[in-house]
């Protein structure tokens, strides 16, 4: 991959010949040592891929995870994420009011945005806001459907046919 | 190869320190930028505390352009470029050289510049070590990216917007990586096992070793 | 069926369509502006080898 | 203009992708049933997962490219100029992908955007090849561009799988892979699968094709350019009876070695 300068084309000179003459790399160790550093940039990439990151990018904290931190949260706008708690949603002039649940916890959300169209009980949502007390003002809701596609009339599937890509 | 990115490095810096080009200009363009974000942003002076080390890393990628392009454009007087080749420098070794003599600059730059954002901005600054070494590596890594993108982009008329479009991209991770690390030491709430560190020390790592096995394609084209 | 889905197809559709357009069109002027030099005056000249 | 076979490949996958993608849209918008959370919209998975996939086959194929040119033993122009329409056929799907995700999104999530992972990574996907798009057209010799948007093109691959991983690395709004997910198991069946399949597969056609169109024009640009310069060069001559390097010219048009890698 890496060629020899232009000019560069006494290969067949030593490595390290005397300080006066050019001191070019012949070109099997060129080529070596470019392997060399590529393997370098595939393990780096690897490391980054297997161990490097894991939830370092947090997007939104689960409920339980806000609850946790929630001396540490302070009043900050985060965005925090949870599954809509079924019989616990109150339309209110403009917004709604609900709980979310993660792992067993709950919190109280008083949102102040109108919710999307997918909103309802059971589904995971990510709300914009922060806590106020123990209540946590949103002001914008937005709904993370999971990768499960269900046909809404399943009888009107013929057959089943679960093809892999 | 190390020896050459020494020798390169060292004339590069020398150059630099005779004519102080780079520093004439890159110093209070950093400085405006910095300025210019206060101004946008000075209705609420608890968001710039906030956005502080976004805002920082950003005035240092934007000053990084002049820099890396100044790197570059050293060479292009007189066909030193090529002088170099003739003269059997490893082109490993002068890509290397030229990420070392720009981040000894950009280091430079961000140690002035770090005074100014606590003078405007004014933010709670604590756990330095990993302000230190993340800003190390982050400098590394944009340095590097740098300068393989300013010779990928050398010899155009354009070159003044095309490397801002092709180094931006290639560099926001790093910028993004360093900002969060920044964010971490400022909150305190970090140690040296901070994944966004880890983050920047493979981007270092990665654009030190594409550079340096690439350059030899770019200047040999 | 509720805008959005129309709006995405159409979407799809119209992007692929008109690059489509666009690399016909492009593929046609070229493939013209080598045409007349093939039929050049010398066309019928002796050709090499 | 191009050899017999090339042509009729094209011309089949012309075809082909016309028809696939009838077959896609009307099964998409009208045969499969709506889903049992979202309704009508899941429609919009039987375009916006194919989309993105030809982006990354598209960028995958510039990289190997790439690579091949970047190999003294396998170096041919022909490579950069298949790298080059490669990536631009990337660039358009990838924009659409981002379209098309921002139509979903808004009902679907409530938000035409948002500064997730699997956004973000796509986004610098987009912008990453648009620069090398940039960079070719930097005015420098044919192997000089060829070497340097090599280089470039490489790098921005990175982000490829990173886009695709991140759903899984990182938490995002955007959901996870429905077909191409770790476990390998499809979370969608029945007629709703085989029109996701057909999907990909239609607009892999549209890909086929459209790199064959681009590819031609690539190709037919770099004669054009010998043309010129061969013109410049007999008219410089100006002697009578030296013309006939001109007729050497159409000679290479009519039966150069057609691009039987594509």
């Amino acid at each position: 991959m890496v060629q020899s300068v232009s000019g560069g084309t006494g290969s067949d000179q030593p490595a390290n010949s005397s300080k006066a003459k050019p001191r070019v790399l012949p070109s099997r160790r060129r080529a070596r040592r470019a392997w060399l550093t590529l393997g370098i940039v595939v393990v780096a990439i690897g490391v980054l891929l297997y161990k490097g990151l894991g939830n370092s990018l947090v997007y939104f904290r689960t409920a339980s995870e806000a609850v946790q931190d929630r001396a540490q949260l302070g009043n900050r706008t985060f965005r925090l994420e949870g599954v809509v708690v079924p019989g616990s949603v109150h339309a209110t002039g403009t917004g709604v009011d609900f709980s979310v649940e993660s792992s067993n916890v709950f919190v109280q959300v008083h949102d102040t945005a109108n919710p999307p169209q997918l909103f309802q009980p059971n589904i995971p949502v990510v709300l914009v806001g922060h806590f106020q007390g123990n209540i946590f003002l949103s002001n914008q809701i937005m709904v993370k459907h999971s990768a499960n596609y269900v046909a809404a009339h399943p009888d009107r599937v013929a057959t089943v046919n679960g093809k892999k890509l | 190869m190390w020896r050459d990115a020494l020798l390169v490095a060292g004339k590069d810096l020398r150059i630099e320190l005779r004519s102080r080009i780079t520093i004439n200009q890159i110093l209070p363009f950093a400085f405006i930028v910095l300025i210019v974000f206060a101004f946008a942003l000075d209705t609420s002076p608890d968001t710039l505390k906030e956005v502080a080390p976004g805002l920082f890393w950003l005035a240092v990628l934007f000053s990084s352009i002049l820099g890396v392009d100044r790197a570059v454009a050293i060479e292009r007087n007189d066909s030193a470029g090529e002088g170099l080749l003739v003269y059997g420098v490893d082109p490993g070794g002068i890509f290397l050289g030229k990420a070392a003599s720009v981040f000894v600059q950009l280091f430079l730059l961000e140690i002035v510049l770090i005074l100014g954002m606590v003078v405007l901005y004014g933010p709670k600054i604590g756990g330095w070590l990993l302000i230190v070494l993340s800003a190390v590596f982050a400098t590394l890594g944009i340095s590097a990216a740098g300068v393989l993108y300013s010779q990928l982009a050398s010899g155009s008329k354009a070159k003044q917007t095309l490397l801002p479009l092709l180094l931006v991209p290639v560099a926001s991770p790093v910028l993004l990586a360093a900002t969060k690390s920044w964010q971490d030491a400022f909150a305190g709430t970090s140690s040296l096992g901070d994944p966004w560190l880890r983050l920047l020390i493979v981007f270092a790592v990665v654009y030190l070793a594409l550079g340096s096995v690439f350059y030899s394609s770019i200047l040999e084209g | 069926m509720n805008g959005y889905v129309e709006a995405g197809y159409l979407a799809v559709l119209g992007g692929l369509g008109g690059y489509s357009a666009l690399l016909l069109g492009k593929s046609k002027k070229l493939k013209k502006s080598l045409l007349p030099v093939k039929t050049k005056n010398d066309r019928d000249e002796s050709r090499p080898l | 203009m191009e050899s017999k076979r090339y042509k009729r490949v094209r011309r089949a996958a012309g075809i082909a992708s016309l028809l696939s993608v009838a077959v896609t849209v009307i099964l998409g918008l009208w045969v499969t049933p709506p889903d049992v959370v979202q309704g009508q919209l899941v429609r919009l998975i039987y375009v916006h997962p194919p989309v993105a996939w030809v982006a990354y086959l598209a960028y995958g194929v510039t990289s190997i490219a790439s690579i091949l040119y970047l190999w003294k033993r396998t170096r041919n122009l022909r490579w950069d100029l298949l790298a080059v329409s490669s990536a631009e056929v990337g660039v358009i799907f990838t924009g659409l992908t981002l379209i098309t995700g921002s139509i979903w999104g808004r009902p679907a999530w409530g938000v035409w955007w948002t500064w997730d992972a699997r956004l973000t990574t796509t986004a610098l996907l987009f912008v990453l090849y648009l620069g090398y798009l940039a960079l070719r057209r930097v005015p420098a010799d044919s192997h000089q561009r060829a070497v340097r948007s090599a280089i470039a093109g490489l790098i921005a691959f990175i982000d490829v799988p990173i886009v695709h991983q991140s759903v899984v690395w990182w938490r995002t709004l955007h959901q996870g892979a429905t077909v191409l997910n770790p476990s390998l198991s499809p979370k969608i069946h029945g007629e709703m699968a085989t029109t996701l399949l057909i999907g990909f597969i239609s607009f892999t056609f549209v890909y086929i094709w459209m790199l064959m169109q681009r590819y031609q024009i690539a190709d037919l640009e770099q004669r054009v350019l010998d043309v010129e310069l061969e013109q410049l060069i007999k008219e410089r001559r100006n002697e009578p009876g030296v013309g006939s390097s001109q007729i050497e010219s159409t000679e290479d048009v009519d039966n150069a070695d057609q691009p039987s890698k594509v």
